[in-house]
């Protein structure tokens, strides 16, 4: 759905050089949630404003829905953005516009009729929760209703591809988890494909399906999520689940998938060992249980309790 | 020829400060005769002129009220003794120089009966003007004003107006520029000329140069007529040389007064 | 003079001063508006970027502005008389009046227009917006507030500005000031047509303040 | 420290009312880390805002550092306000400036010397971790690195009190890490007192004494954070530690302080239980380990098992 | 007349508009950035509101700008003679001049001024800035764009006003238009004057423009 490819941005002023984005090769595949995490400054804005060609990459390619955007003449280009919904790192809502003229906006872009538009428009301020804004100016919102009113600007076109900058960063848990079920369910149901950064594991956690890690304008690791929690050593692992400081012996578990299972009682059980957990998490992520654990293995039969935890697929890194 | 060459320092040096004459004047044709005085005139004198112009009739009274100016070359005497009268200065007019006969002029008729019912006439929108313009037009019996309507004669005092002619005051420079527009207008000679239109053959009817009060002079504020410097100012533009440019310059457009 | 000479007088001038200002505010408008969005539009970084265009339409709009109020006049005659049929009165006087008035405007158009956040701009490009929309839905009402109080800035010179039509025979309060009042020394006329000046000019303000005020509360 | 009482703010637009808060007491005590949460609207920055004036309360009191604002001159207002110092939610940076022009104006307004200012800034700028955008304009920075503009702004002047809103919100968790330490250092070291807004439970977590939420304009739930998670039913418990929607069965066990002994694996080994760990977390919370474990017990010493949790202190809830 | 007859007089003119409308830019700024200041400091709302001081300002300023530069001439005779020491030639006409463009660049910084987020005022407020260094540090510096725009139309009409101050015996490039072309008729003169006044417009226009657009573009 998404593809990018070689892209390079640098920003110029006055003689100096920022390279914001140093050859990126994306994909993002059709229906796919795909997220984008890094360090502040690392590039993921101008990564996701180069995608609907906000930002002109200095290099490279952009294709969305097949068509080669970084081709594209202005009309075509302005056609093909009308199926790209964006949520703005800040808002970027107009002033002079009250929450439901904001939301009408893109609507009233694709020529959608008055009666159609105001139906819309109500039916997605309930879905974020501000039906009782509507009347309401940008000025008198508070820093989650504004970012609300941009989430319901981004959605309210139907498009089939959103791009979303930190769409949730200023909301309390509770309302991120709204928003999070209603993009999972437009993308269960009508395929809505979502390239989206964040920086809430949380988020990661419910609902991306793939994702990458930036730094320094490049992509260090990106894959699909199961995949990299596998994977020793991931830097994603680290971000999801993050763990305090490792004592000396202390053993650190990592599951992905194969967490259903009562392991630590059976090891109880069977190895002759106590088992005190340290710290850690589990849950459930991109449909599966994944998680870590670091807990304190004490009793004649660690080594072995160990070897099978190794057997049963976990992931078993001893701190020495 | 420049009229205002020296006016930048504007630094109000007064009389007594210096030899400098200070003279006020409108930009045509009395800045032009001052000019050809200074260029040609003054030096042998042992005069020092300095010309100031003015687009504006008021301001070179106030000044020269004021001390700003030594003498001041743009107006007539009517007018003079209407400023005297209503702002209570006390100038007095020196030398008569020239005379800027207005005539009337148009585009769309021949001779003044031709006028029609209704016409519209321009006429100069100032003071020193407008009011002659209309002693103009009922001397020639067009209208008839109110008894006593002096120079300050405006459109209200017109009393008697058979042909219902309608006035439009237009700045004197603008005149010429709008016989397209109106079937006849006043022009005082110097716009007439630099208009391309003679007055002699042009005019429908013109002012007589023969005890014509209108004739722009040399003004002083009361006091000052013995000014030795005013004073050769006074015979300079009473003098042949200006009455022969003045002749050669404008054409009878201008000429001097007697 | 009195009262009763100075009311016709008064009401008359105020008449003319309204037709002026009316119509050459109305024609401001409609040049100046599209004038200073074409100068932002066409400017480097703008939404048409086109370097000539933009050179000669701020050599147009200065044109306008470097010429004094009487040589703009004498050098529209030939326009004037083909839009009005006539070079002088007050109605022929809104042409050059809007002449010296609409590349003013667009100044101040093109400075509110200017303030306009890029940030909001692009949202709407990102959305798929049009030129036109975005000029249209975007930067004009994102601007009112800015706009309204330059149209408010560009009227009260207007009033100011049309008393020097008295050349062409406008007329209107300014002239009455100063054929009457200043030329002729009837200072009283003078005083009360000032002050009839300046209480319109106050209104005229006020009315600005408070549509901006209520444009910008938002 | 910080004393606000029966505080209110209302709104008003053109005849509509907006009661934003709602009749607040609250006390941060001198050197407090005190975090507020709540859902977005529910009045947070309104409250924090009220703190320092800069939205006039329509009633209550406000005192700081023994000072009652509410009943300050201008002058005074204006020296209280200097110690001061606050994050703001949408930054608030200074376009005319460049970002070390920007931390530099809180000492430029207490008239600190040239010199002194140039180091304190250069100090600050690598405590963000911005040296090298010290010259940079804030509209070429990314929306981290102007958060993080924000903060070093408002530690600039060495206030006593920091007001912070969302001041981590758009940072990275690794970023948000450092400037978590940055802060308990300021609040060790030198007794800084902070009233913090945030999403973010990892906030919380880290650095937070006490905390309030709120809900509606008035405050739901206030206290030192291990009392707050000891207490059944608690809000804060559920929005730190969230956990899956409960089966039938499942046994929700709630640490506090309590989880540095190997709880689970002596149940195992006594009670002739399994236990299988459903999801759940366990952190050190506010110096304590804390978290919350959903668990199915399965085998025949399920209740005594569970009665020996409850014995040792452990809060633990069945679903039913 | 000959390119011989005219350059001298191009020059002479050039140099007295460059004087008048340098002394009146720098009086304006002095006059009309306070007093722009002034009117958004005492407005409701703002810094220190005060609308009985808000109303007198508004209305100086309203004054200033509805009479006609004529009659405003002769109304501050008295001024003009108290600062310069005369009331006419170019020193003289800077005084009117000022006058006449002050009020109009305040309503211009008054504009600008309002453009300026309350946010970064309220950031300002929460460190303890006075009010001097709000207006000094937080609300000038982040109108600069628009104060250099506005500053800019501002100059450009002073220099088409000063063609007035030809009544006064300013001189310049607009009244040898006037004196030469309108009266005259002298055309060539006249549209030489004229594209003097242009190219003087153009590159103050584009050294206006180059500023606002260094200081926009942070
Ligand atoms: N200037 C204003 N005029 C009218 N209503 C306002 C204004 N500012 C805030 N409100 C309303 O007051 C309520 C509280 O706003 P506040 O900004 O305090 O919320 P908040 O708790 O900080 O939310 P968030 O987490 O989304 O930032 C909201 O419903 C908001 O719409
Ligand atoms: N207009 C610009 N001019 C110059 N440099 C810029 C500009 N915009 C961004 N940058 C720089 O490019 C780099 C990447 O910025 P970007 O906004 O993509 O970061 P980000 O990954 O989104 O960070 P954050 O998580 O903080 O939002 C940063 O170092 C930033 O300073
Ligand atoms: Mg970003
Ligand atoms: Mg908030």
């Amino acid at each position: 759905m998404i593809d990018v490819s070689g892209l390079r941005k640098v920003y110029r002023d006055r003689g100096r050089e920022v390279v914001a984005v140093d050859g990126v090769d994306l994909r993002v595949r059709d229906g796919e949630i795909f997220g984008v995490l890094g360090r502040s400054g690392a590039g993921k804005s101008t990564l996701l404003r180069c995608v609907n060609l906000l930002e002109r990459p200095t290099e490279g390619t952009v294709t969305v829905a097949g068509r080669e955007l970084t081709a594209l003449g202005e009309g075509e280009l302005r056609l093909a953005r009308r199926g790209i919904g964006m949520v703005h790192q800040h808002f970027a809502l107009m002033s002079s516009r009250t929450v439901a003229g904001n939301v009408a906006f893109p609507l009233e872009v694709m020529k959608v009729g008055r009666a159609e538009r105001a139906r819309r428009v109500a039916e997605l301020l309930e879905l974020v929760g501000l039906a009782d804004k509507a009347k309401a100016h940008p000025g008198q919102l508070s820093g989650g209703q504004k970012q609300r009113v941009g989430i319901a600007r981004a959605l309210a076109g139907r498009p089939a591809v959103l791009l979303s900058d930190e769409a949730t960063s200023a909301l309390d848990p509770a309302t991120t988890q709204s928003i999070l079920a209603l993009l999972k369910s437009l993308n269960r149901e009508l395929g809505l494909t979502i390239l989206l950064i964040t920086h809430e594991m949380n988020v990661v956690k419910s609902i991306c399906d793939s994702a990458a890690i930036m730094k320094d304008g490049r992509i260090q690791e990106s894959g699909a999520i199961p995949d990299l929690l596998a994977r020793p050593g991931s830097r994603l692992t680290e971000e999801l689940f993050p763990l305090p400081p490792a004592e000396p012996g202390a053993v650190t578990i990592t599951f992905a998938g194969q967490a259903g299972e009562p392991v630590i009682s059976q090891v109880v059980r069977k190895f002759d060992v106590d088992v005190n957990i340290l710290g850690g998490a589990l849950e459930e992520v991109a449909g599966v249980a994944a998680g870590r654990l670091r807990v304190h293995l004490t009793g004649g039969g660690r080594e072995a309790a160990l070897a099978h935890l190794t057997e049963r697929g976990l992931l078993v890194e001893e701190a020495r | 020829g420049s009229g205002s060459s020296g006016s930048g320092s504007g630094d109000g040096g007064t009389s007594s400060a210096s030899d400098v004459l200070k003279v006020g004047a409108s930009p045509v044709p009395h800045a032009e005769i001052l000019k050809f005085v200074k260029d040609k005139l003054a030096a042998k004198e042992g005069l020092n002129l300095q010309i100031v112009e003015f687009t504006d009739y008021v301001q070179p009274n106030v000044q020269l009220d004021d001390g700003q100016l030594d003498a001041n070359f743009f107006q007539h005497k009517p007018y003079m003794d209407d400023f005297n009268a209503s702002k209570g200065t006390k100038l007095t007019f020196l030398q008569p120089v020239h005379l800027e006969p207005l005539g009337l002029y148009s585009k769309k008729i021949t001779s003044l009966d031709a006028l029609g019912s209704n016409a519209t006439v321009a006429v100069p929108n100032d003071a020193t003007n407008l009011g002659r313009a209309l002693k103009l037009l009922a001397d020639n019996g067009v209208i008839t004003l109110k008894e006593g309507a002096g120079t300050a004669a405006t459109e209200r005092d017109v009393t008697g107006n058979p042909k219902n002619l309608k006035f439009q005051p237009l700045e004197a420079a603008q005149l010429p520029r709008s016989l397209d527009d109106v079937d006849a207008a006043v022009i005082n000679g110097n716009y007439a000329l630099e208009a391309g239109l003679t007055p002699a053959e042009n005019a429908l009817v013109l002012e007589k140069a023969e005890n014509n009060p209108y004739a722009n002079g040399l003004v002083v504020a009361a006091g000052k007529e013995k000014d030795p410097r005013v004073v050769k100012l006074a015979k300079l533009l009473a003098g042949p040389e200006v009455k022969q440019f003045i002749e050669q310059q404008y054409k009878g457009a201008v000429i001097p007064a007697s | 003079m009195t009262w009763d000479e100075m009311a016709p007088l008064l009401w008359e001038a105020t008449g003319q001063t309204a037709e002026m200002v009316a119509w050459s505010t109305l024609f401001t408008v409609l040049i100046g508006l599209p004038l200073g969005v074409a100068l932002v539009v066409t400017d480097r970084g703008g939404l048409l970027p086109s370097t000539p265009l933009n050179r000669v339409l701020g050599l147009v709009v200065n044109i306008g502005r470097s010429l004094p109020f009487i040589i703009l006049m004498i050098a529209v005659i030939p326009l004037t008389r083909m839009i009005v049929g006539t070079t002088i009165g007050t109605t022929a006087s809104v042409v050059p009046l809007t002449l010296g008035a609409a590349p003013f405007f667009a100044r101040l158009v093109e400075t509110a227009l200017r303030e306009v956040g890029d940030d909001k701009v692009q949202a709407a490009q990102a959305m798929g917006a049009s030129r036109t929309t975005i000029v249209g839905k975007v930067l004009l009402p994102e601007a009112m507030p800015g706009l309204v109080a330059g149209l408010t800035v560009t009227v009260v010179a207007l009033i100011s500005y049309s008393a020097m039509a008295g050349a062409i025979g406008g007329g209107g309060l300014g002239d009455l000031a100063i054929r009457y009042g200043y030329q002729r020394f009837e200072t009283p006329l003078m005083i009360v047509t000032v002050v009839v000046l300046i209480v319109i000019v106050q209104l005229g303000q006020m009315l600005g303040d408070f549509v901006a005020r209520r444009l910008a509360r938002r």
